[in-house]
């Protein structure tokens, strides 16, 4: 039908919906489960704009704006409500909307709608809906009575690489399915084609799984590797300036939540500085009061900071309950972006990775490029002969064990994002952290680093294979093997033994 | 100045009051386990509650000793103790478990259906062979990782923290339920052994007269040891390694034996703790426990004999009190005396009773 | 300085002090009655909040008057999450503090390491939490769940229309022995129910797992193959990455349905749940269950929680464990009044049969012989503001099968309650 | 002090020397090699040939060539970096050279031998800094040094024979410590160290002493009595003495190597050094 009249019919259409959606609506609410759900499938099989508000505030789980009635659904419901929706959507003017519901009935569409389906195939000019349509046809068509059209989506499937198209083209070569051989064959090669797409999927998915765990092991390790590394003190309370970051990323979220509800989208950047503040505080405090007493005793500040890492566990746990406190992705870091159709990266992970370099770069700027750095790095290598240089040997210390605790502090708002926020937050990444640091070679901020990616995607590549459990496991014996190897770590400093 | 003997020890505290105090307290060891088998309701019968409190906190004390003797002597400090004492528990608990089973499996077994014992179960049936095994597995485990340990010169804080590694990836491992011992519920309800039951009265007393005794032999043993010219190679080893080769001294044989040592005395311990406490399971090899042992031998005094004994029993005693009294304040409690041990008294409560006795 | 951290250290000790006060003093003529949940450690994460139900229950029980005439004296412990402690300070309940009953516990393991001291001495244990049965203590009555009572009605909705119609099942776990045979019943019930084994995965994480990409991944490539469902059992506090990774990666409740036997309100507490709506648990008690008995019940607990202010008191929950944990009191002080003692013998032949109205908007019954509450099971979906909608529920209470008619050999089992097994 | 031994975390810990990388070869020794039947028919007890050892590119010893006689006493000098200690390292298999050879007496291969295995084969020596095992009293430290069968099953039943006693009481004598014999060494002043240090060789009774600065820190007094000590021990011990105390050199000294840059610069009598032109210029002509 010639486009004119089409949008002439579109436009009469529209002209009557709020009856027709009223009477829809009543009719839907009263309905029983299974009547609604032959109705939803009714209406994605003979789409009217009439419903397309009843069924997008359904989307919703309204039955219109302002419409207080209760309304039940379940995931099938559910389900169907986003099928209907979209071939409604297909009628929209909006090529983007016609776009975003082809996709949607890639998925979804059911053989009743093959009709309509095809109807809107032969009408649509935008070429990337057009494409899409064909595939979501092309689905139904696997079955359709005509070899030619069984034969072209085959091929028009092999094209993608959507793991239900693997699905459906295996059901298609099950003995007694598919009778024409052409189609077989095709069928075969596409499967292959469909497989290949798969595996390069998958393989990235691990390479980015384990990039993406490495940056958070760095991240739990990078104030290790100041507190231990460059201090010595073998701190058992880090991971416990973890949890105070992560818990500062609550408090500010509750906040900003109460008094400035418009920026909360931004709350974790607001929490940065702020977690930052409250570690390195926390650190610091505790440097002067007991862990100044204890260098060149590094064996009794484990102990030391493991009683103060039971304290603070136990005085969060006072404070904010044993609970773990809700602390909620902003929008900008939940979802993810769709790669390839069996991959996807979620926001909140890539935003880590970028941030865990960006830490490192930055806490190595400042060890290397600013006074502190030089004070540190003079007072850690010999206390007395900084003092001697007049370096105010105590405040060093104190201000590098609270750049140390602040960090964790930042990598505790960064672990809030994709973990639980709870009193016992840091004492599962205290033992990796550990591990990392000393594979990485103690005082060595690269070695840290490479420790850590490469412990992320070792995880990784072994996870699948043997599974989590045994994984970690084989991963402890190997870091032992290694150490054994390497007592210094991987990035190891020689020099003239001196007695 | 920390001085590693027990002997001079007691030369600054006065002999004859550390041995009259010990005599004492084992008197009152010994004591106890006679008074439990007095009728209930008499004034002076020991409730099983007492003696099973006593006799975990005695199992601990061994513990403590143990790990006293690499770290207070040879200055490695362990933090994977609690695997050696699991694993000797877990020998025992798998005789104890054949014994409750009878001909059967274990009942852990039966619900994961399996039909056969895996190969390592073999002839834990017989008590001799669990109490080698109680032995043998803690002690083995030791020689491998000691070896290279050792051998590639691991010490400090990069021991500690690989035994720490260590005893986690054990804990794992045993979690496991496919690893074949009962996953995160380990061992429980345990009923006869050798035939008595486990919950009588007199089998609880003997089990912890059999406590003290191995708790005084290990003493002994320390003892000798620390009067040895090996306990004076320990302490040197510990204070000037280099030189001590220099000496012509091989110090990775020396580590090595007194590392199996220990391991072994914890492995003993556990095969002690488990039938007296009820139950073994994968928690009591978290690094936590391994930690908290450290704590006991700091409190009570490294490199003194009597000093992890004090330690242990402190600690343990606070915590059973403090829980019932004040729940949710022991952590603080516990915290606190961490702190406050490392801070004030770097050589313990022993360190304390000696400067008294040299005032 | 160190004059000021002594100081501390004395104040500390001071109002310790205080605490220690408010224990001793106490009505005269009393029972007592033992709390043993963990405070502290892993634990206390869920244990918590029984304690204080435990203790709340016990105020109402109180201000009616007690028990017999007698007050309820609770005397709480702290087991620690520490296994053997629970064993030793069950005793010490039993032995030292004489308590004529115990509520308490919350993991498989910790029952089953107090459960000996139990048997030995005839003390009364009540265990308010869901567990894999194989178990049934004369010491012991369970007010949680069987596997019946949880985890098949949840599968048989997941089978249904409105449940999606899955074909293919997803077993997620964390390896414990809960899981593993909960995992193993499902998977005998689905083979009943003609699901083959190349649809059904199993799969388990380490304890405190928080890394879920992998599994994520898989479930996803799973879920390909057909119309999916993941039935988890997660436990406590793997549960939160977990969700997380599923929302980021964009796996919908309408593709692939996750149903959990171990998150109640409490855990979502801790989670931002609009990515999660549509997900489902599988309980006996919903918090947003719609009657008097229940709206009066969270009243009373958000009053409580206000009164006490406990942490997070602002928005206080209540769920399943907290309901079994007030049905189990009420049930034992019913049933000391009928015994009008609280001899464990004569108590536990009162409590046969005993009735309660309870918050779940039943009338529970304490089965004779088994020792485990008839319960009725509820699927709720996950609601944007943290609640579960329930979107099924069986007719009337279930009797509990402790021994799972799908394990090989429970039909030898006698379904009577006996020592050691 | 602390009982328990800085960490290698600690400052110190990049140069700890116990993390050598490259020294963990051998097997447990739980055996016993002795220095008898040492074989030096041709007289040399040490011989060093083309010494090189670079740290990440660093030479601390380059092609260096050195002979020590039996029964000889040499001295060893040169300016800071010269690589003195770094050489007394190769001779004790601390640091391994990577490359040249060195042999002690004409058959053992120092640079296959551990450090135990070289101080067993008779090779003692003497740190820059007095390094006792501080603990232990002064008569301990001794009885720990005295050269016995030291396995660890040996030191499990070890007892103190009639004579042991008396060789250690009169070490005592020889280094001035009678008096201190029951003190624990911690305590010793620096000179005192020093000494015990001295004593503990002497207990070793090897056949070749490296001394690194042993008269550091010693009054005139004390440096008088060592040189005559070292005279007395030189002929039945060949001592190799690492000295900046030209003074002390001067008094001892018949024989002296001048280390420059990881290489011999000169060798010779006190006196030829001195004139040597280069020595001048490089050392003494500061």
């Amino acid at each position: 039908m010639p486009k004119a009249l089409q949008r002439l019919f579109l436009g009469l259409l529209l002209l009557l919906p709020l009856a027709v959606q009223a009477a829809d609506a009543d009719y839907f609410i009263a309905a029983k489960a299974n009547e609604q759900a032959r109705l939803l499938q009714d209406w994605a099989a003979q789409p009217d704009p009439a419903r397309l508000e009843l069924l997008s505030s359904l989307q919703q789980g309204r039955i219109a704006p302002g419409d207080t009635r209760k309304l039940r659904l379940n995931n099938r419901l559910r389900g169907l409500v986003d099928n209907a929706l979209a071939s409604h959507q297909l009628l929209s003017t909006d090529s983007a909307v016609r776009l975003a519901a082809a996709r949607q009935l890639q998925k979804s569409a059911q053989p009743a709608q093959v009709a309509f389906l095809d109807r809107r195939f032969a009408g649509e000019a935008d070429a990337s809906v057009h494409a899409a349509l064909a595939l979501a046809l092309a689905n139904l068509q696997l079955v359709d009575s005509d070899p030619a059209v069984r034969l072209a989506a085959v091929r028009l499937l092999g094209e993608t690489g959507d793991p239900m198209a693997r699905t459906r083209l295996q059901t298609l070569l099950e003995p007694g399915v598919e009778s024409t051989a052409s189609v077989r064959t095709a069928a075969e090669t596409s499967l292959a084609q469909v497989k290949r797409k798969l595996l390069i999927g998958e393989l990235l998915g691990q390479a980015f799984s384990g990039l993406s765990l490495g940056s958070i092991l760095l991240l739990a390790a990078l104030g290790l590797a100041i507190t231990f590394g460059l201090l010595g003190v073998i701190n058992m309370a880090h991971g416990e300036m973890l949890m105070l970051g992560a818990y500062a990323t609550y408090v500010v979220q509750i906040l900003v939540q109460r008094y400035a509800p418009e920026a909360i989208a931004f709350y974790p950047l607001i929490a940065l500085p702020v977690a930052f503040a409250v570690s390195a505080g926390v650190g610091m405090l505790l440097e002067r009061t007991v862990i100044r007493h204890l260098y060149g005793r590094p064996l009794e500040t484990l102990l030391a900071t493991w009683g103060i890492s039971l304290i603070l566990i136990q005085t969060i746990r006072l404070l904010f309950g044993a609970q773990n406190v809700e602390v909620a992705n902003p929008a900008w870091l939940s979802g993810g972006i769709q790669v390839l159709p069996n991959l996807v990266l979620p926001y909140s992970r890539l935003v880590i990775i970028a941030f865990a370099l960006f830490v490192v770069v930055l806490t190595w700027l400042l060890l290397n490029r600013t006074r502190l750095g030089l004070n540190v790095r003079a007072v850690t290598q010999n206390r007395n002969m900084a003092a001697c240089c007049g370096v105010p040997t105590g405040r060093v210390d104190m201000l590098a064990f609270g750049l140390g605790s602040g960090i964790a502090g930042l990598g505790g708002v960064a672990l809030s994002q994709i973990g639980n926020v709870g009193p016992d937050l840091g004492q599962s990444y205290i033992i990796d952290s550990f591990l990392v640091v000393v594979l990485g070679g103690v005082g060595q901020l690269a070695g840290s680093l490479w420790a850590a990616f490469g412990l992320g995607i070792a995880n990784k590549l072994l996870e699948p294979q043997i599974g989590a459990v045994l994984g970690k496991i084989l991963i402890l014996a190997l870091i032992i093997l290694f150490i054994q190897k390497r007592p210094q770590g991987l990035f190891a400093l020689k020099g003239r033994v001196i007695d | 100045m920390n001085q590693p003997l027990l002997v001079t020890a007691s030369q600054k505290a006065g002999p004859r009051w550390t041995l009259a105090i010990g005599a004492a307290v084992l008197l009152v060891l010994l004591a106890l386990p006679l008074l439990s088998l007095l009728p209930a309701g008499h004034s002076l019968q020991v409730s099983a509650y007492t003696l099973t409190l006593v006799g975990k906190i005695l199992c601990y004390a061994i513990v403590a000793l143990a790990l006293d003797l690499v770290w207070g002597y040879a200055g490695l400090l362990s933090l994977g103790h609690g695997l050696f004492f699991a694993l000797g528990g877990y020998a025992m608990g798998m005789y104890l478990m054949r014994e409750a089973a009878g001909d059967g499996l274990p009942a852990f077994m039966t619900f994961l259906s399996w039909s056969e014992l895996p190969w390592y179960w073999a002839g834990t049936q017989h008590f001799a062979w669990a109490l080698c095994l109680a032995m043998l597995a803690p002690g083995l485990l030791a020689l491998v990782f000691g070896f290279f340990a050792f051998r590639s010169r691991i010490k400090g804080v990069y021991f500690s923290i690989m035994t720490q590694a260590l005893t986690f990836a054990g804990m794992l491992l045993f979690f496991r339920n496919e690893t074949g011992f009962g996953g995160n519920n380990g061992f429980t309800s345990f009923r006869r052994i050798l035939g008595f039951e486990i919950t009588a009265q007199s089998t609880r007393a003997v089990l912890f007269l059999l406590t003290v005794a191995l708790l005084v032999a290990s003493l002994y043993l320390g003892w000798r040891l620390a009067r040895s010219k090996f306990g004076r190679v320990l302490t040197a080893l510990r204070d000037a390694e280099n030189r001590l080769m220099f000496c012509g001294y091989d110090p990775r044989g020396f580590k090595l034996f007194v590392w199996v040592l220990s391991a072994v005395l914890c492995g003993l311990a556990g095969a002690l703790y488990v039938p007296q406490v009820g139950i073994i399971n994968p928690s009591e090899m978290s690094p936590t426990n391994s930690i908290e042992a450290a704590v006991w031998v700091a409190l009570g005094g490294r490199g003194t004999l009597i000093g992890p004994l004090l330690g242990a029993g402190l600690v343990n005693g606070m915590k059973s009190w403090f829980t019932v009294a004040f729940p949710e304040y022991w952590l603080f409690c516990l915290g606190a005396l961490f702190i406050l041990v490392t801070l004030y008294l770097p050589r313990g409560v022993v360190g304390l009773l000696k400067k008294r006795g040299e005032q | 300085m160190k004059r000021r951290s002594l100081i501390k250290a004395f104040t500390l000790s001071a109002s310790i002090a205080a605490m220690g006060l408010s224990w001793s003093i106490q009505a005269a003529e009393t029972i007592k009655v033992g709390i043993l949940h963990s405070l502290s450690g892993t634990m206390a994460i869920s244990e918590t909040s029984l304690k204080d139900m435990a203790l709340m229950t016990i105020e109402q029980i109180n201000a009616k008057g007690g028990v017999n005439g007698k007050l309820l004296e609770p005397v709480v412990v702290d087991p620690a999450s520490n296994w053997p402690l629970f064993a030793e300070k069950g005793r010490q309940l039993l032995t030292q503090d004489k308590v004529a009953v115990v509520f308490g516990c919350w993991t498989s393991v910790s029952r089953k390491s107090v459960l000996p001291v139990f048997e030995e001495l005839n003390g009364l244990l009540f265990y308010p939490v869901q567990y894999e049965g194989e178990e049934m203590s004369p010491n012991v009555f369970y007010t949680g769940a069987a596997p019946n009572q949880q985890a098949i009605p949840a599968v048989e909705y997941l089978m249904s229309d409105d449940g999606g119609a899955a074909k293919r099942y997803f077993l997620l776990g964390t390896d414990y022995v809960y899981p593993r045979t909960t995992n193993k019943i499902l998977r005998a019930f689905l083979h009943s129910k003609g699901v083959a084994d190349k649809d059904i995965e199993e799969v388990y994480t380490p304890f405190g797992h928080s890394d879920y990409q992998t599994i994520v991944a898989n479930i996803k490539k799973f879920s390909a193959g057909g119309k999916t469902a993941v039935i988890s059992t997660v436990n406590g506090d793997s549960n939160v990455p977990f969700y997380k990774e599923l929302a980021n990666q964009g796996l919908k409740a309408t593709d692939v349905p996750v149903v959990a036997f171990s998150v109640g309100e409490e855990e979502l507490r801790g989670i931002d749940t609009k990515p999660l709506v549509g997900h489902l648990a599988a309980w006996n008690y919903f918090e947003s269950v719609d009657n008097p008995v229940n709206s009066q019940f969270v009243a009373d607990w958000q009053a409580y929680a206000k009164a006490k202010n406990l942490p997070g008191a602002d928005k206080a929950v209540t769920n399943d464990p907290m309901e079994a944990t007030y049905v189990g009191i009420h049930m034992w002080a019913q049933a000391v009044e009928k015994a009008k003692s609280t001899d464990v013998d004569k108590v536990r032949e009162a409590l046969a049969g005993q009735t309660f109205k309870a918050p779940s908007g039943y009338t529970l019954t304490m089965d004779k012989s088994n020792h485990h509450l008839h319960k009725p099971v509820m699927i709720g979906e996950i609601q944007d503001d943290g609640q579960f909608n329930v979107v099924w529920e069986t007719e009337q209470p279930l009797r509990a099968q402790p021994w799972s008619p799908f394990i090989p050999g429970n039909d030898k089992r006698p379904d009577y309650a006996v020592k050691g097994n | 002090m602390s009982a328990i031994p800085l960490a290698p975390v600690h400052p110190a810990f990049m140069l700890e020397p116990l993390l050598d990388a490259g020294s963990g070869r051998d097997a447990i020794g739980l055996g016993q090699r002795r220095s008898e039947g040492l074989d030096v028919r041709h007289g040399t007890l040490l011989t060093l040939e083309d010494i090189s050892v670079s740290f990440d590119g660093f030479k601390a010893l380059n092609n260096l060539n050195l002979y020590i006689g039996v029964g000889e006493l040499r001295c060893i000098i040169g300016p800071n970096g010269a690589g003195k200690t770094t050489l007394m390292d190769v001779i004790t298999g601390k640091t391994r050279p990577t490359s040249g050879k060195a042999l002690f007496g004409d058959t053992l291969d120092l640079t296959h031998m551990s450090e135990v295995q070289i101080a067993q084969a008779g090779i003692g020596r003497k740190f820059q800094k007095p390094t006792v095992f501080e603990a232990l009293s002064v008569f301990e430290n001794l009885e720990l040094a005295q050269k016995a069968d030291k396995s660890v099953l040996a030191s499990l039943v070890a007892r103190l024979s009639a004579e042991q006693k008396d060789r250690i009481d009169e070490v005592l004598q020889t280094i001035r410590l009678t008096a201190s014999a029951q003190r624990p060494a911690g305590l010793l002043s620096h000179g005192q160290k020093q000494f015990l240090e001295i004593g503990m060789l002497l207990m070793q009774d090897p056949q070749l002493l490296l001394l690194d600065e042993p008269v550091a820190g010693m009054t005139d007094a004390e440096t008088e009595f060592t040189a005559e000590l070292f005279k007395r021990l030189a002929g039945k011990h060949s001592l190799m003495v690492v000295e900046h105390d030209m003074g002390f050199v001067g008094s001892i000294a018949d024989h002296v190597t001048v280390l420059h840059q990881g290489s011999v610069l000169a060798e010779g009598s006190l006196e030829q050094v001195q004139a040597d032109e280069r020595v001048i210029e490089v050392y003494l002509g500061r």
